[in-house]
C-alpha cells in the first residue's frame, strides 16, 4: 500500500505564563492511502493538537517545536503560510465535533460549500454550485436545491454534520480529518453519520484520521488505532488485533473501563487516579503512578516505541520485555 | 465531556486536582483568586493607588485644602500657579487646589450615594423580577424599560429643576435614572443562577427562599454587580459634573468641576490655568476610577 | 415581524406618555417658577406693586392655559404633542416651542451624524488592528486611547481642543457658528465617545470572533486572511456593531447639549440648557418628549435594521 | 408483588413557551422497588431529566400522582415537602456546575444537613469529612473549592453531598455522561458499592445504553416525552420490542462485534419536536413498520410479557 501521509516526531507545545504545556509530545505514525487510523485517548491527552498541527492550525500560544509530517513526500510542517493554505481544504479536510458551532450563523450552507471550491481554483462559480447541490444530494440532504440557500440554523444537528462532511468532500482530499465527528450527536444520528462517513470513504477511496474517545466507534470504523496518553503514543496497532489484545497496560485499562452491551460482568477494573498534568508530567513513563503493572524502570525511563509484532508498536518496559502479554 | 484541549480552550481542562500536600489541602476561594489577578493588573493597581489616595483626599479634604473653599484673597486675583497657590486663584482670589480638593469631595459624595440608590433600587427591583418571575416579572421589566428610555440626563436636569439643587436631591436624581441597568443585570443573574443545578441541589435538599437567595443568590451574583457599582463611580461624576456645566449642579459657592469648567471657558486665553488644572484633575479622577473597574471586571470574569 | 414591530411602536407611545406626564407633573413641583424668576423678581420692573404682581400672574396664567386644573393642561399638551404642537415657549413667548426644536434640531442632529461618521471612520479601522494584533505594542496604544475616551466627557475634551487649537496652535476660534472651520471642535469633541464604542466594541468582538469555531472551520477550508477575516469574521461583528451605533447616536443627541453652549453652536442644546435653568417649563417638557422619541425611534430603526441583517432572526421572526 | 418505593402515575409536565405549549412528560408512569435500580435512556429531549427534576419536586406538576413512601409528592408543599425531601437526592451531569463556587467541598456536603437543621456545626463538619473520605476524595480536601477539583472528583463530591442526608432514593441524571471512559468506571463502581452498602434505591438516567444495561436492574425508554417500553433489563436488552428499542440497540457501536453497525436498524432523520409532536404514535414518523393506525390512534403501553410493558400497535 501506498504511503500518504508519515509523523515523525511530532511535538507540540503551549507557552502559557504558568509554564510550558507539552500537549503532544513527540509522537510519530504512518497513514496509508485508503486507510483510516483512529486516534484514541481521554481529554487532554493531546489528540486534537496533534492533529490541528498537521495543518498548521494551532493557535497561540502553542507553537510547533520539532517533528515533521511528510504528506505524498512533502513536509506540512515546513510549509510556508501560502503552501499550507493551499493543502487546507483541498488536500487535506476536517470534519469537527461540534456541528452546530462549526458553521457560520450569517452564510447559508450554499456559500459555504462552494467556498473551497472557490478558494482553491477547483471550479468556477456555476461548476462549484452544481457540485455542491450533488454533494448535498449525496449526504442525505433532501431536497438540495432548496436547501442550498437556506442558514445554519434551519438545520437540524445531523443535517449540520452532513453539510459538514459534504464541505470536507467539496474538493476531493486526499485525507479526511475527522476530530470527534459524532460526539455532539444523540446515539441514533450518530449511526447515520457513521454510516455516511463510511460510504464516502469507500466511494472515494479517500484516508482518515479519526479522533475519538469512543472505542466503540473507533472499532466500527477504523482499520488502525493509536492510542495517546499525556501527549505520547502508548500503542499502535491495527484495530482487529487491539480488540482481541490491547497490549499497552493503558490500553488495556481502557478496555476495561468501556461498557460494551452484553459484555456484563463483575467489578469493573478502571485505571485508579486521573491524567498527570501536561505542565509537569512525571518523570519516566508517564503512565507509570496509574499503572498496576509498574515496574522500578518505569518511573526512571522513559520507554521508547518498539515494534513488537506487524503494525504493532507499543511504549512500554513491560511489553519490551516481555512481548506482547494475554 | 466535551474535548476542551489546549488548542481549542489554552486556559482550562489540564489543571490538576489540588496538590495533596502533607496534612490540609487550604483552597483557594474565587476572591482571593480574582485578588492575585488584580494584583498583577499593573493599570489597575494604578488606578486602584489613585483612587484611594483621592477618596483619602476627599474625605479629609477640611483638614488637607489648604484654605477655605471660599475664602478670597483679594490682593492675589487671577494668579497663576505659585508656591502658596500650587494650581492659582480665581477673579475673587480663591485657592483653586483647594476648591478642587472640595469639588472631589463633592463628585465622590454625590457619586457614592447615587451609587448606593442605584444598588437599593436596582437590585431590589431587578431581583424581585427574576426571582418571582411571571406577572411580577412582566410589569417590573415593562417598568425598567420605559425608565430606560428616558434620556437619563435629561430626566436629570428636570429633576434638578423641579426639585432644586441640593446635595440630596442630586444624588437622588442620579440614583433614579441609573438603576435601570443594575436591575436588568441583577434579573439576568438571578435567572440563570436560579435555573444553575447547584441551585437545583439545594433546593432539592430543602433550601428555603431565604437560604438560596443568601447563600447561593447573593455571593455568586455579587462579582457582576460589584463591577456594575465600581464603574457606576466614574459614570455618576461625569453625570454631577454636566449638570454643575449647565448650571444645574450643586450650588455655588459650594465648587464642583462641571461649573469650574463652565465659569472659565471664555478666560482660558487670558487664564489658561483656570481650565487646565480642573480639567486635568477631573480626567485622572475618572481616569484611576475607570481603570480600577476595569481591573474588577477583569479580575472577577467568571470565564477563566 | 411586522407584529413585533407593532409591539414596539406601541411601546413607544406608552412610555413617551409615561415621561411626558411624569416631566409635565415634575414641573409643577417646581419651587422657583417663571414668572419669579424673570418677572417679578425683578424689581425694576414690579418694584414690589402687589396688585401689579397678581394682575401679571393672573394674565400669564390664563395666556397659558396655566389657570385650569392640572390634568386639563395636561391633556391639552398631549392633544397637541400628537400633531406636533408643543404650545408657546414661557421664554419666547412669540415663538412656539416646536418652532425653536425645528430651528435647533436639525444643527445638533448633523452634528451628532458628523460625529458619528467621524467615529465609524476611525474608530473601525482602528479596532480592527487592535483586534489582529492583540497584546501587541499597536494593540496596547489603541487601547489607552480609547480608554480616555470612555472616561473623559466631552466638554472636558472641548477644554483640552481649545487649549490646543486656540491657545497653543492659534487656528482656530475659541467659539462661534456659521463657517466650515467652527464644526471641527464641536466633532471632535463629540466624536471620541462614540469612537471609544465603537473601538471597544470592534476589538473585542473581532477578537471573540476569531475564536469562534465556524473561524477554525474556514482556515480548515484553506481559506486566505483576507477570505476569512473579511468574510466570515469581520461580517459576523459588523451586524451587531449597529446596535452599538444606535444608542450612541441617541447618546450624541444628548450629550450635544454640553458641548454646544461651550462652542455657542446654535443647536437644540442651547435651548434646552437656558429652558431648564429659566424654568421655561413648555419648553422643556416638550424638548424631553422629543428627545425621548429621537432616541426611541433610532433604536427601533436600528432593531429593524438588526433584524433585517441577521438571518436568524429574519426568519424567526 | 413488593410496594414499590416511588411510583409516578400519569406523569404529565408541561411548560409554557411563548403561546405554545411544550409537553416535555407526557402521561408517564413507573415504579421502583426499594434497592433496586432503574434505568432511562432516551435522546436528547425525550424528557428524562424533567422526569427527575419533577420526582424531586423542583417543578409543579402538570398532572398526574408522585407516589413516595406512602405519600404522594405532587400535593405536598411547604414544611412537609422539606421533611420529605432529605429522603430523595440527585446527582446532576455537569460536575461543575452542580457545586456551588463559594463553597468548600466540606460546605458543600454538609449544606444539606445544615439546611434540614440537623446537628451542630461541628458534627456537620465531622459528616460531611466522614463522607468525603467514603467517596474517595479525602477529608484533607475539605477545604479547597470546586474549581480546584478534576471532574472526577466533582463528581464525588456531588454524591457525597447526595449521600449526607441518608437518603432512601437517589436520582441520578446522567451522572457519567461528562466524564472520560476511565473515570466513567471508576464512578459507576462508587455507586454500585454505595448502593449494596446502604441499600440506596436508584433512578439512573442515561443515554449511554451500555452504562443503563451494566447498573439497572429494570430500564425503561422514552421518546418524545412518553414511555415506549420497559422491562427488567436483561429481556429489554435481549428482547427489545418496540421498534424503536431496536433501533436504539442496534445504534450503539460495539467494541466487541466490529462493523455491527452495518447490520443495524437505520433510523431515519430525526426526533422531532416536543412543541409539537406527530399524532398517534410519536414514533410514527421515523417508524419503517408505521402502519394508517400508527399515524392516527396512540398506542397505550401495556403488558405483553411479565413485566415487560410496550407501548406500540405491532407488537
Amino acid at each position: 500500500m501506498e504511503e500518504l501521509l508519515r509523523v515523525t516526531n511530532l511535538k507540540t507545545h503551549f507557552f502559557r505564563p504558568d509554564g510550558v504545556v507539552r500537549a503532544v509530545d513527540g509522537i510519530s505514525y504512518t497513514l496509508n492511502k485508503g486507510e483510516s487510523l483512529a486516534i484514541m485517548g481521554e481529554s487532554g491527552c493531546g489528540k486534537s493538537v496533534g492533529v490541528m498541527s498537521l495543518i498548521q492550525l494551532v493557535r497561540k500560544p502553542g507553537r510547533i517545536v520539532e517533528g515533521q509530517a511528510l504528506f505524498e513526500g512533502r513536509d506540512l510542517l515546513k510549509m510556508g503560510k501560502e503552501e499550507i493554505r493551499q493543502i487546507r481544504g483541498h488536500c487535506i479536510a476536517m470534519i469537527f465535533q461540534d456541528p452546530m458551532t462549526s458553521l457560520n450563523p450569517t452564510l447559508t450552507i450554499g456559500k459555504q460549500i462552494t467556498e473551497p471550491m472557490l478558494w482553491h481554483n477547483y471550479a468556477g462559480r456555476q461548476e462549484a454550485r452544481e457540485r455542491a447541490i450533488k454533494l448535498l444530494a449525496a449526504v442525505g440532504i433532501p431536497s438540495p436545491w432548496q436547501r442550498f440557500t437556506e442558514y445554519p440554523f434551519q438545520f437540524s444537528g445531523g443535517m449540520k454534520q452532513r453539510v459538514m462532511i459534504a464541505m470536507a468532500l467539496a474538493c476531493e482530499p486526499r485525507l479526511i480529518i475527522a476530530d470527534e465527528p459524532t460526539t455532539a450527536l444523540d446515539v441514533t444520528v450518530q449511526a447515520q453519520i457513521i454510516d455516511l462517513l463510511r460510504r464516502m470513504k469507500e466511494e472515494t477511496g479517500t484516508s482518515v484520521l479519526m479522533i475519538t474517545h469512543d472505542l466503540g466507534v473507533a472499532a466500527d470504523f477504523c482499520d488502525k488505532v493509536m492510542v495517546m496518553y499525556a501527549g505520547r503514543v502508548a500503542e499502535q496497532a491495527p484495530m482487529d488485533e487491539f480488540v482481541e489484545r490491547p497490549c499497552h497496560p493503558y490500553s488495556r485499562g481502557l478496555m476495561n473501563s468501556t461498557l460494551d452491551l452484553g459484555r456484563l460482568k463483575g467489578r469493573l477494573d478502571p485505571i485508579p487516579g486521573a491524567p498527570p498534568s501536561l505542565l509537569n508530567p512525571p518523570a519516566g513513563c508517564r503512565f507509570h503512578p496509574r499503572c498496576s503493572e509498574a515496574m522500578a524502570v518505569c518511573s526512571e525511563k522513559e520507554p521508547e516505541l518498539v515494534e513488537v509484532g506487524p503494525g504493532r508498536k507499543v511504549a512500554c518496559w513491560t511489553a519490551e520485555k516481555e512481548g506482547c502479554k494475554n | 465531556m466535551a474535548e476542551q484541549e489546549a488548542a481549542c480552550a489554552p486556559h482550562s481542562g489540564l489543571s490538576p486536582a489540588p496538590a495533596k500536600a502533607a496534612g490540609r489541602v487550604r483552597g483557594v476561594s474565587r476572591w482571593s483568586r480574582a485578588w492575585r489577578k488584580f494584583k498583577r493588573n499593573k493599570l489597575a493597581m494604578a488606578g486602584a493607588t489613585v483612587a484611594i489616595f483621592l477618596t483619602i483626599v476627599a474625605i479629609f479634604a477640611p483638614w488637607i485644602a489648604p484654605y477655605p473653599y471660599s475664602e478670597s484673597h483679594w490682593d492675589h486675583a487671577w494668579e497663576p500657579p505659585s508656591w502658596k497657590f500650587p494650581f492659582g486663584t480665581d477673579e475673587l482670589g480663591r485657592d483653586m487646589l483647594s476648591r478642587q480638593i472640595w469639588a472631589l469631595r463633592n463628585a465622590l459624595i454625590i457619586a457614592l450615594m447615587a451609587e448606593v440608590v442605584t444598588f437599593v433600587v436596582g437590585s431590589a427591583i431587578g431581583a424581585t423580577a427574576g426571582y418571582f418571575g411571571g406577572k411580577i416579572d412582566n410589569f417590573l421589566m415593562r417598568f425598567t424599560d420605559i425608565m430606560f428610555a428616558f434620556p437619563s440626563l435629561l430626566f436629570n436636569i428636570v429633576l434638578v429643576a423641579a426639585l432644586g439643587r441640593g446635595l440630596l436631591v442630586i444624588f437622588i436624581a442620579i440614583g433614579v435614572t441609573r438603576w435601570t441597568g443594575l436591575a436588568r443585570l441583577v434579573r439576568g443573574q438571578v435567572l440563570a443562577l436560579k435555573q444553575m443545578e447547584y441551585v437545583l441541589a439545594a433546593r432539592a435538599s430543602g433550601a428555603t427562599g431565604w437560604d438560596i437567595i443568601l447563600r447561593y443568590l447573593l455571593p455568586n451574583a455579587a462579582g457582576p454587580i460589584i463591577v456594575t457599582l465600581a464603574l457606576g463611580i466614574p459614570a455618576n461624576m461625569m453625570v454631577e459634573s454636566a449638570l454643575s456645566l449647565i448650571g444645574m449642579g450643586v450650588a455655588p459657592p459650594m465648587p464642583s468641576w462641571g461649573a469650574l469648567i463652565a465659569t472659565y471657558q471664555n478666560a482660558v486665553l487670558s487664564y489658561p490655568h483656570l481650565l487646565l488644572f480642573p480639567a486635568a484633575t477631573f480626567a485622572i479622577t475618572l481616569l484611576s476610577f475607570t481603570y480600577l473597574g476595569d481591573g474588577l471586571s477583569e479580575a472577577l470574569d467568571p470565564k477563566d | 415581524m411586522l407584529r413585533s414591530i407593532g409591539n414596539r411602536l406601541g411601546f413607544i407611545v406608552l412610555s413617551l406618555v409615561v415621561i411626558s406626564a411624569l416631566t409635565f407633573l415634575l414641573m409643577q413641583l417646581a419651587p422657583g417658577n417663571f414668572l419669579e424668576l424673570n418677572v417679578i423678581m425683578r424689581p425694576e420692573a414690579l418694584a414690589g406693586d402687589t396688585a401689579r404682581i397678581r394682575e401679571v400672574e393672573a394674565a400669564f396664567k390664563a395666556r397659558y392655559g396655566l389657570d385650569k386644573p392640572l390634568w386639563q393642561q395636561y391633556l391639552t399638551w398631549l392633544k397637541g404633542a400628537v400633531v406636533f404642537k408643543f404650545g408657546p415657549s414661557f421664554k419666547y413667548p412669540t415663538s412656539n416651542t416646536e418652532e425653536l426644536i425645528a430651528q435647533g434640531f436639525p444643527v445638533s442632529a448633523s452634528l451628532a451624524l458628523a460625529a458619528t461618521a467621524v467615529a465609524i471612520l476611525v474608530g473601525l479601522p482602528m479596532g480592527i488592528i487592535a483586534a489582529l494584533r492583540p497584546n501587541s505594542w499597536i494593540d496596547y496604544l489603541i487601547t489607552f486611547i480609547s480608554m480616555i475616551g470612555v472616561v473623559i466627557p466631552n466638554y472636558v475634551v472641548a477644554v483640552f481642543l481649545i487649549l490646543l487649537f486656540s491657545l497653543w496652535l492659534k487656528l482656530l476660534p475659541t467659539a462661534g457658528w456659521g463657517e466650515w472651520y467652527h464644526w471641527i471642535m464641536p466633532v471632535l469633541a463629540l466624536c471620541l465617545a462614540p469612537l471609544t464604542s465603537i473601538v471597544r466594541y470592534m476589538r473585542t468582538s473581532l477578537i471573540d470572533t476569531l475564536r469562534q469555531d465556524y473561524i477554525r472551520t474556514a482556515w480548515a477550508k484553506g481559506g486566505t486572511e483576507r477570505q476569512v477575516i473579511f468574510g466570515h469574521a469581520l461580517r459576523n461583528s459588523l451586524i451587531p456593531l449597529i446596535t452599538v451605533l444606535g444608542p450612541q447616536l441617541g447618546y450624541l443627541m444628548v450629550y450635544s447639549v454640553l458641548v454646544e453652549r461651550f462652542f455657542l453652536v446654535p443647536g437644540l442644546g442651547a435651548y434646552f440648557a437656558s429652558a431648564a435653568l429659566e424654568r421655561d417649563y413648555p419648553m422643556l417638557v416638550a424638548s424631553v418628549t422629543f428627545f425621548a422619541a429621537v432616541i426611541m425611534v433610532i433604536n427601533l430603526l436600528v432593531d429593524i435594521t438588526y433584524r433585517f441583517l441577521d438571518p436568524r432572526i429574519r426568519y424567526e421572526g | 408483588m413488593i410496594e414499590p418505593l416511588l411510583e409516578v402515575r400519569h406523569l404529565k409536565q408541561h411548560f409554557k413557551k411563548g403561546r405554545a405549549r411544550l409537553r416535555a412528560v407526557d402521561d408517564v408512569s413507573l415504579a421502583i422497588p426499594g434497592g433496586e435500580t432503574l434505568g432511562m435512556v432516551g435522546e436528547s429531549g425525550c424528557g428524562k431529566s424533567t422526569v427527575a427534576r419533577a420526582i424531586l419536586r423542583l417543578y409543579d406538576p402538570t398532572a398526574g400522582e408522585i407516589w413516595f413512601d406512602g405519600e404522594d409528592l405532587a400535593r405536598l408543599s411547604g414544611r412537609r415537602l422539606r421533611e420529605v425531601r432529605r429522603k430523595i437526592q440527585i446527582v446532576f451531569q455537569d460536575p461543575l456546575a452542580s457545586l456551588p463556587p463559594n463553597m468548600t467541598a466540606g460546605q458543600i456536603v454538609a449544606e444539606p444537613l445544615r439546611l434540614q437543621g440537623i446537628g451542630t456545626k461541628k458534627e456537620r463538619r465531622e459528616e460531611a469529612e466522614r463522607l468525603l473520605d467514603l467517596v474517595g476524595v479525602g477529608r484533607e480536601f475539605a477545604d479547597a473549592f470546586p474549581h480546584e477539583f478534576s471532574g472526577g472528583q466533582q463528581q464525588r463530591i456531588g454524591v457525597a453531598r447526595a449521600l449526607s442526608l441518608k437518603p432512601k432514593l437517589v436520582v441520578l441524571d446522567e451522572p457519567v455522561s461528562a466524564l472520560d471512559v476511565s473515570i466513567q468506571a471508576q464512578i459507576l463502581n462508587l455507586l454500585e458499592q454505595l448502593q449494596q452498602e446502604y441499600g440506596l434505591t436508584y433512578l439512573f438516567i442515561a443515554h449511554n445504553l451500555a452504562v443503563v444495561e451494566r447498573i439497572s436492574t429494570r430500564v425503561c425508554v422514552m421518546y418524545l416525552g412518553k414511555l415506549v417500553e420497559t422491562a427488567r433489563t436483561a429481556d429489554l436488552y435481549q428482547q427489545p420490542l418496540h421498534p424503536y428499542t431496536r433501533a436504539l440497540l442496534s445504534a450503539v457501536p460495539q467494541i466487541t462485534k466490529r462493523g455491527s453497525l452495518k447490520q443495524r436498524i437505520m433510523l431515519e432523520g430525526e426526533v422531532p419536536s416536543p412543541l409539537n409532536p406527530p399524532p398517534g404514535c410519536r414514533f410514527s414518523t421515523r417508524c419503517r413498520l408505521a402502519k394508517e393506525r400508527c399515524r392516527q390512534e396512540e398506542p397505550e403501553l401495556r403488558e405483553v410479557s411479565q413485566g415487560h410493558q410496550v407501548a406500540c400497535h405491532l407488537v
